[in-house]
């Protein structure tokens, strides 16, 4: 039992270590981002380039006074933070780093969790994420609140619709819940040079989950619920200091893990970039290390898009994201699904 | 008594502890978060039982959908004068609870005298291929008939939610 | 091993029924009613590794679809009720009429 | 295939919180005479109850989406056996089937303008 624990403890450490550990760095990618869009400077004072702003950040919430206003229901207000996020780490066990790897005569996996669930673990567990705004919504007692919660929870789950439909067409391709399996079968390559990506397979599909994504975990154009204009601030309003913190930080731990989930159905995963694979043969033993670095790379160039969209486009209305989410997306993912069903069934 | 008996253990307690919320729990949407964390305590014994597919089933349905729905109705409706929902005189408390208990009795009296058959694990882990091509094989019909189950539900609750006087 | 999920399933099942009947509100009811379903599921989830055969499982497949059936028009329905009666009791339902 | 991983995920999910806010519950300095925090209403005082009803689409969304969630939870199985099945005319013929009922109820809930959003 206690091997098991330590490997267990090992493994969050580095899957779920690491993200936590580029929050900051996201949040500071974020500010600069926007501000060499906007041809402006951007946070450059604290340390070189700014860089342990965000860690100032931290700091100020810390020391910043824990307010419970009195009005709120005091159980369910403090548990609200702490459920977001416990459900956004969750889905971080179900996510595979590298390929499963021999260490002495045992096959270790490299996801926490691992089980025959495979994407279902991911996709379930994200589609709880919404509990924790719901909660938060209901326990600050407060009608702006209360309206953004509702406002938040209806677009999430009209996005998750199109997000499992996309996800069918997948399965239907693949034959398979396992991502080391859909991973596997990405790394082939079609005529010679260009690698038998998701994408290629499904490139409706790949923008429908793009575009269900940034519904999902509430990023601009979508983030409709945190509507600075109408809501004031949506429904984490009541919250101050470390709750709102960490709401924060479960908003971008949810961002880290649909983009990985992302990056694993349509983007080859962990698949060896092209520069890698020479490195690789000559120290063997650092496949999975390097692995992991791909699969990291392109999930901070999707990340890098998330901020390249939050400040070129414009935020949506609440009518246009509902009626974009259940006219426009949903039928487009039926029609994808019959297109590639059909196709599949007359060509094979 | 192993890990996995100390699971088990760990999910029927925190199932049932839970549902007890749901049934005398005071405010309705507690009741209706407790629902929802016993179904995710559902969804933890369908998976200790070897049957994935049940599993996610569970959470995407009824953790993730009909538990939604609750606290959405929950949410919608004026609940700040329930508080006092609890003074009136429920209908048949003392029936209920005397017909429930000689029900559990019965029950349990079921449970024990064949438990040494009931306790054996016959069917390990199925997998989710041989539970789906049973799914499309021997249960087609139902399969279908469930979908238009479905149709039938859509048409009727959108119908009963906005009566033509309200057009 | 498994003996305490089939006392579980029973205790719950029985749990509901008692909730189902001294619960006032409607909402409440359907939350307890929701909760026995659940149990069934889990005890013929039991049944189908006791007896050693997967329909067992597939039917808890369509329980849960019939259950979401059932909580979609059921609280459709309280929604339109609450709406004309302004009160969720179901003792204030019972006088339909008016 | 134990569940121990996720129970301790989950553990460790709930430290990490607590933590952090008892971290700061700690070192924020408490205010001396805390003034009656009122509902936040950006600067007006609060108007009326905070839990007053709202229309009725976003209920219809939420059901809506659990009928139509119910409906794509039938295909899971659908697609995944679809490759090692025997005969693929019948899984067709089912998908087809299914397909027609899922745009008829889609097309009704279209047409029947219950879904309109521009309050």
């Amino acid at each position: 039992m206690q091997g098991e624990l330590i490997e267990i403890l090992l493994k969050t450490a580095v899957v779920l270590g690491v993200p936590l550990g580029v929050i900051p760095l996201i949040v500071h990618v974020e500010r600069r981002g926007a501000a060499f869009i906007q041809k402006r400077v951007g946070p450059n004072r604290v340390g070189l380039f700014g860089i342990f702003q965000p860690l100032a950040d931290v700091v100020k919430f810390l020391f910043k006074e824990e307010v419970v206003p009195a009005h709120v229901l005091k159980p369910l207000y403090i548990l609200a933070p702490i459920l977001t996020l416990v459900m956004a780490i969750l889905p971080f066990a179900g996510i595979p780093i590298c390929e499963p790897f021999m260490l002495g005569a045992r096959k270790v996996y490299p996801e926490i969790f691992r089980s025959d669930l495979g994407v279902f673990y991911v996709f379930a567990t994200t589609a709880l994420g919404s509990y924790g705004i719901l909660i938060a919504g209901w326990a600050s007692n407060n009608k702006y609140t209360l309206l953004g919660s509702i406002r938040a929870c209806a677009q999430m789950i009209s996005y998750e619709l199109s997000l499992s439909i996309t996800l069918v067409a997948l399965f239907f391709l693949y034959g398979t819940v396992d991502l080391h399996e859909i991973v596997r079968q990405q790394n082939a390559s079609f005529f010679g040079f260009l690698p038998t990506w998701g994408v290629f397979y499904q490139p409706v599909g790949c923008l429908l989950f793009l575009v269900a994504i940034f519904a999902e975990s509430n990023r601009l154009p979508f983030d409709l619920a945190e509507g600075e204009s109408e809501l004031v601030a949506g429904y984490h309003l009541e919250y101050s200091s470390m709750k709102f913190a960490l709401f924060f930080m479960a908003e971008y731990l949810h961002m880290i893990v649909l983009s990985a989930l992302f990056v694993l159905l349509f983007f080859g995963g962990y698949n060896l970039l092209p520069g890698f694979g020479l490195i690789v043969d000559m120290i063997p033993q650092s496949l999975p290390l390097f692995q992991f670095l791909s699969l990291f790379f392109k999930v901070a160039l999707m990340i890098w898009f998330f901020v390249w969209v939050r400040w070129s486009i414009p935020r949506f209305r609440y009518d246009q994201l509902m009626n974009l989410g259940w006219k426009r997306l949903l039928p487009l993912g039926i029609a994808n699904l019959m297109v590639t069903v059909l196709y599949v069934y007359w060509k094979g | 008594m192993g890990l996995n008996e100390y699971i088990d253990i760990f999910l029927a307690v925190f199932t049932g502890f839970f549902s007890l919320i749901v049934v005398f729990g005071r405010n309705p949407v507690v009741c209706a978060l407790s629902l929802l964390m016993s179904f995710i305590g559902f969804a933890g014994i369908f998976f200790q039982l070897g049957s994935v597919f049940l599993t996610t089933i569970q959470v995407l349905v009824y953790a993730g959908a009909i538990a939604i729905l609750f606290i959405f109705v929950l949410m919608l409706i004026n609940t700040s004068h329930y508080k006092y929902s609890q003074t009136k005189k429920s209908i048949n408390p003392v029936l209920g609870t005397i017909f429930t208990f000689i029900l559990l009795g019965g029950f349990t009296l079921v449970i024990n005298n064949n438990i040494d058959y009931l306790n054996v694990d016959r069917l390990p882990t199925t997998s989710m291929k041989v539970l789906f091509v049973d799914l499309f094989n021997k249960y087609l019909l139902p399969f279908e008939l469930a979908t238009v189950l479905i149709l039938v539900a859509i048409v009727a609750s959108v119908v009963i939610s906005n009566k033509r006087g309200e057009k | 091993m498994m003996e305490i999920y089939y006392y579980l399933a029973i205790f719950l099942f029985c749990l509901g029924l008692l909730g189902t009947l001294i619960k006032k509100d409607l909402i409440s009811i359907l939350l307890c009613v929701e909760l026995m379903l659940s149990s069934v599921n889990l005890l013929f989830a039991l049944f189908s590794k006791a007896i050693g055969v997967p329909d067992g499982q597939l039917q808890v497949f369509f329980v849960i679809i019939v259950a979401a059936a059932e909580a979609a028009i059921g609280l459709s329905l309280i929604i339109t009720l609450f709406k004309k009666v302004k009160s969720g009791y179901s003792e204030d339902v019972l006088i339909l009429s008016e | 295939m134990s569940l121990l991983p996720f129970l301790v995920l989950v553990i460790i999910g709930l430290t990490l919180g607590v933590l952090l806010l008892s971290i700061s519950q700690i070192l924020g300095e408490k205010q001396k005479n805390p003034r009656p925090h009122d509902i936040y209403e950006s600067g007006m005082d609060p108007v009326g109850n905070a839990l007053k009803r709202y229309d009725i689409k976003y209920f219809l969304t939420g059901i809506l989406f659990l009928l139509f969630d119910v409906e794509i939870v039938f295909l899971f199985p659908w697609a995944l056996t679809y490759k090692d099945s025997a005969n693929k005319e019948l899984m067709i013929a089912e998908f087809l089937f299914f397909m027609a009922i899922l745009l008829v109820g889609y097309l009704y809930v279209l047409f029947s303008k219950s879904l309109k959003w521009d309050d």
